[in-house]
């Protein structure tokens, strides 16, 4: 595990939540807190070269386009994409989704196409492609989930064998069980079928060591907000051909080569994906969240997530009246715990332990459907990150008996 | 002890009035949010002046959402459907009597939903 | 004018280019310099109760949602919106803009419609249009500018009653001519057609006192970074009947009531249009750009640029070999003096300009057409905001004087 | 006095060598930057062996576009078409010789991507 000392670069996990009750923050699978070197960094960009970037030829320009396409290639590096034409910054993983489906989507789908997505997708993996389905007639499929919570692969296999699938969408992590997939395996599993593979990386690229090349994956989508970075920025990572092969989605400035009244020529990637002033202190604060994350190490990230997540599972399976969602060891899991306290409704678990300075989520996290497949109510879901302690688990365990006492 | 669980709240939760659907009824709806699964369904009786004569309700959900509905339902006999129809959401807060933010509101406020959306005959299942 | 001690809020004013060379900061309409109320906003966000929206039961949650929410509340009484519920956060006005393209246009549009912009569009709202009549059939019509840099009236008039126009859009300001368009007869008239009016707004809302009931435009888009707010967030109004009746954009989380995986129920407005996390610091930022705005007041700002941009043509006038693109006086523009160099092509000038600190822009800023139609070269571009003082005029005009003498 | 604008350049930029079209030509191609409006058409003479005999060019934009086209026009002749067809960004960077930013380097890489389109056979208007 991370020295605890790794907490006094987040300013945010030394504030009370009132006086004398100090914050204990369980939701990182919402969002992250984020380290001094990322709110500095963009700070610093406003406070200093704040400027428009790419067509400007002054000092101040060409240091924000520095720091913005510098950002790029942190990116690029850190999930090993073959170049950074294949970076493209989107507002988060939600934008990266919906983008392919009004481009490649529109342009490859029709009747008689299959979608694949699964059942327990975050709405951000499922909505756009109930949509993209309504509006081309192709039909959208679901993998069924196991009752431990992973995908039911055998019947992966089968319904790529039996259906016209021509895109695979599914997530790296689920936001709710706390699944990891296979991805490796079920990508190249879909290219044999012949399809292409969109993997939603929102706890995906915070939580693991991500190559995407290794993974194969076609179109990879991950959000800034969830790995140290700000909000308003995410990243979809496209192989190079179907990038270029896909129309554009916005139209605007940046994204052109050549306007007339009679019709336009398109930037080369990524720009030509990118319309209008770009989220330039958002990039260069998510290539500052970067730079912090590889001085950790994504294995040791990974690794501190497992020992926390492996504590927690533990202290919570003595806690009779509380059941976890998902598989039961960590080693097939992310840093996500996802309770149902009996006879206790998740508002008022969450509400309760507000009280007592821990902050988790209840409800159904974006992700109704599985919540239904698996005949399960609303959850408390708490979440760990790097700057989480075993002191914090015990506060929650703690917390949770007072809850249970309350509600009698 | 977090104030939004104040004494009234807490009973009214753990022993809800009226609870328990009529049959036969004049009147019945059910509603839930979505995002967090509480659900009330409302069944009511009225005479032929529009006067409520009996209430009878059940659900499930977190403590504000159910007290909220034990608190406004409670005295609703006797009164005009009129009243439930006029009904505000400040009322119905007020009842409940404690801050409430946002998220929390929701909860508090199905209970009228429902009921308001009883009262303008939106009878789902008939009698 | 205002008084120079504005300049105090602004950190990046104070900077030097280079040791001993301050900067002249000349392309506010590319992006504005942000004051400290608007970093520092953004940074105790960070630093304080960073977390994700709307559904979160917890202390930093709720603190969170007040800020984005309460962001939007401002917004709409800055633009007097009549509901805040119109008022929808995209990442720029480009987004805002592809929004109406992708929803309104896709259902409303076909073989046989017109759609009418002008010549003077920035690309952010021409591409979009282009491609949108590509896919529907559609026709894209122009409005024709006079070459004193308005748009044609009479023509505008003309093509209103011979076509059948579905939809207007055309901007407040331009960026290269300064052209302010007289937008409350221009809507009525298109109004009158039975068209829906977008109206640009990326250059009207920083500058002037805008209000959207009062210009009855159905659409109104702008950008958070061109009126001192950050990077990454931008504005879409509309009208609540029209927002209503539109598909939602992208799918996914915060925009839905509940999903299955048979359907969908969207969410209300706003966020019916607002899927995924959302832009919370940014949202923020702008809120307090608007307090800082609404500070000094629209009328005291407009007022501000009318008696730089009036000197700045004055000396600009002066000198021999510079002539100016657009209206001749002050009135009907804004704060924007596209100049063209006798003998200079403007990357030089912009580049040498930078040698004495001062920062304008050089090209044909996203509006490639304009440059065709009045036969004119790129431009050097110098803008004006709040912050701009009659010092920094005359830097300009000295340093025009000495490129011209360094290129003989 | 800026950096950039060292005398070599200004020298190319004020007195470009090879100024002018050749009529007839083996090779013509022309080329433009559209975000700024740099321009450059270049005609070459080739003989049988491929080596180039002759180098004529015209083109209107900034300072650093029409020097580097001088500077990369300047010793072609006598060289084979292979040359340039094998000369990279960085050898035109480096004898335009100064610091350039990513905006500028477009404008000083203009000569060679029209050098390469013509040296690949992209003949646009033939002989
Ligand atoms: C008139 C006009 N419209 C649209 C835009 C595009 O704004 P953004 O890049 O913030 O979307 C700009 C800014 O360059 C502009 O000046
Ligand atoms: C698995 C998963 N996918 C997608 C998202 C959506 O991320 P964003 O809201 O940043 O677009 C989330 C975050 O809630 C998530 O956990």
């Amino acid at each position: 595990m991370f020295d605890a000392a790794i907490r006094d670069d987040f300013p945010t996990l030394s504030r009370e939540v009132k006086p004398g009750v100090p914050l204990i923050y369980l939701d990182s699978a919402a969002t992250s807190q984020k380290p001094n070197a990322v709110i500095d960094a963009m700070t610093d960009y406003y406070r200093r070269y704040n400027s428009n970037v790419h067509r400007g030829i002054h000092t101040l320009s060409e240091e924000a386009t520095a720091g913005y396409e510098g950002a790029r290639l942190k990116i690029a590096r850190f999930i090993n994409a073959p170049s950074e034409a294949e970076v493209i910054f989107t507002r988060h993983t939600t934008e990266a989704i919906n983008l392919v489906a009004w481009t490649w989507g529109l342009e490859n789908l029709g009747p008689g196409a299959v979608l694949l997505s699964t059942q327990m997708e975050h709405h951000a993996n499922l909505v756009p492609w109930q949509m993209l389905a309504a509006r081309t007639g192709a039909t959208l499929r679901y993998v069924p989930v196991t009752p431990d919570g992973m995908l039911d692969q055998e019947a992966y296999t089968r319904l790529l064998n039996e259906e016209n699938v021509r895109l695979v969408a599914f997530s790296h992590m689920s936001n709710v069980l706390g699944s990891i997939q296979p991805v490796k395996a079920m990508v190249a599993a879909a290219h044999a079928a012949g399809a292409v593979v969109l993997v939603d990386g929102a706890q995906g690229v915070p939580h693991l060591p991500v190559d995407v090349q290794a993974l194969d994956a076609d179109f990879y989508a991950f959000s800034a907000h969830k790995m140290l970075g700000p909000t308003g920025i995410g990243v979809l990572y496209g192989k190079r051909a179907l990038l270029e092969a896909m129309p554009p989605f916005m139209g605007g400035g940046d994204m052109i080569k050549k306007v007339t009244l009679e019709g336009t020529t398109y930037n080369e990637l990524p720009w030509k994906f990118e319309a209008g002033t770009p989220a330039i202190a958002e990039a260069i604060g998510l290539g500052a969240a970067v730079d912090y994350l590889e001085g950790l190490g994504m294995q040791a990230v990974h690794a501190h997530e497992q020992a926390i997540t492996s504590y927690a599972l533990e202290r919570l399976a003595e806690v009779p009246f509380v059941e976890i969602v998902g598989p039961p060891t960590a080693e097939q899991r992310g840093g996500v715990a996802a309770m149902l306290v009996d006879g206790v409704h998740p508002h008022d678990v969450s509400q309760l332990l507000d009280g007592y300075g821990i902050a988790i989520r209840a409800g159904k996290h974006c992700a109704h459907p599985i919540h239904d497949v698996l005949e399960i109510q609303p959850t408390a879901r708490a979440s760990f990150y790097i700057y989480t302690v075993p002191e914090e688990i015990d506060a929650l365990v703690e917390g949770l008996y007072k809850v249970k006492d309350f509600f009698g | 002890m977090d104030d939004l669980y104040r004494e009234l709240i807490m009973d009214h939760y753990r022993s809800p009035r009226h609870a328990g659907l009529l049959a036969p009824h004049d009147i019945s709806y059910e509603d839930e949010n979505p995002l967090c699964g509480d659900r009330i369904h409302l069944t009511l009786r009225v005479d032929a002046e529009g006067i409520i004569t009996a209430v009878g309700w059940e659900g499930d959900g977190c403590a504000i959402s159910q007290a909220a509905a034990s608190l406004l339902y409670e005295d609703l006999v006797g009164r005009p459907l009129d009243y439930a129809k006029n009904l505000t959401a400040e009322e119905v807060l007020e009842r409940v009597g404690v801050a409430l933010s946002p998220v929390r509101v929701k909860c508090a406020l199905l209970s009228l939903k429902v009921l308001k959306a009883g009262a303008y005959g939106l009878d789902q299942n008939g009698t």
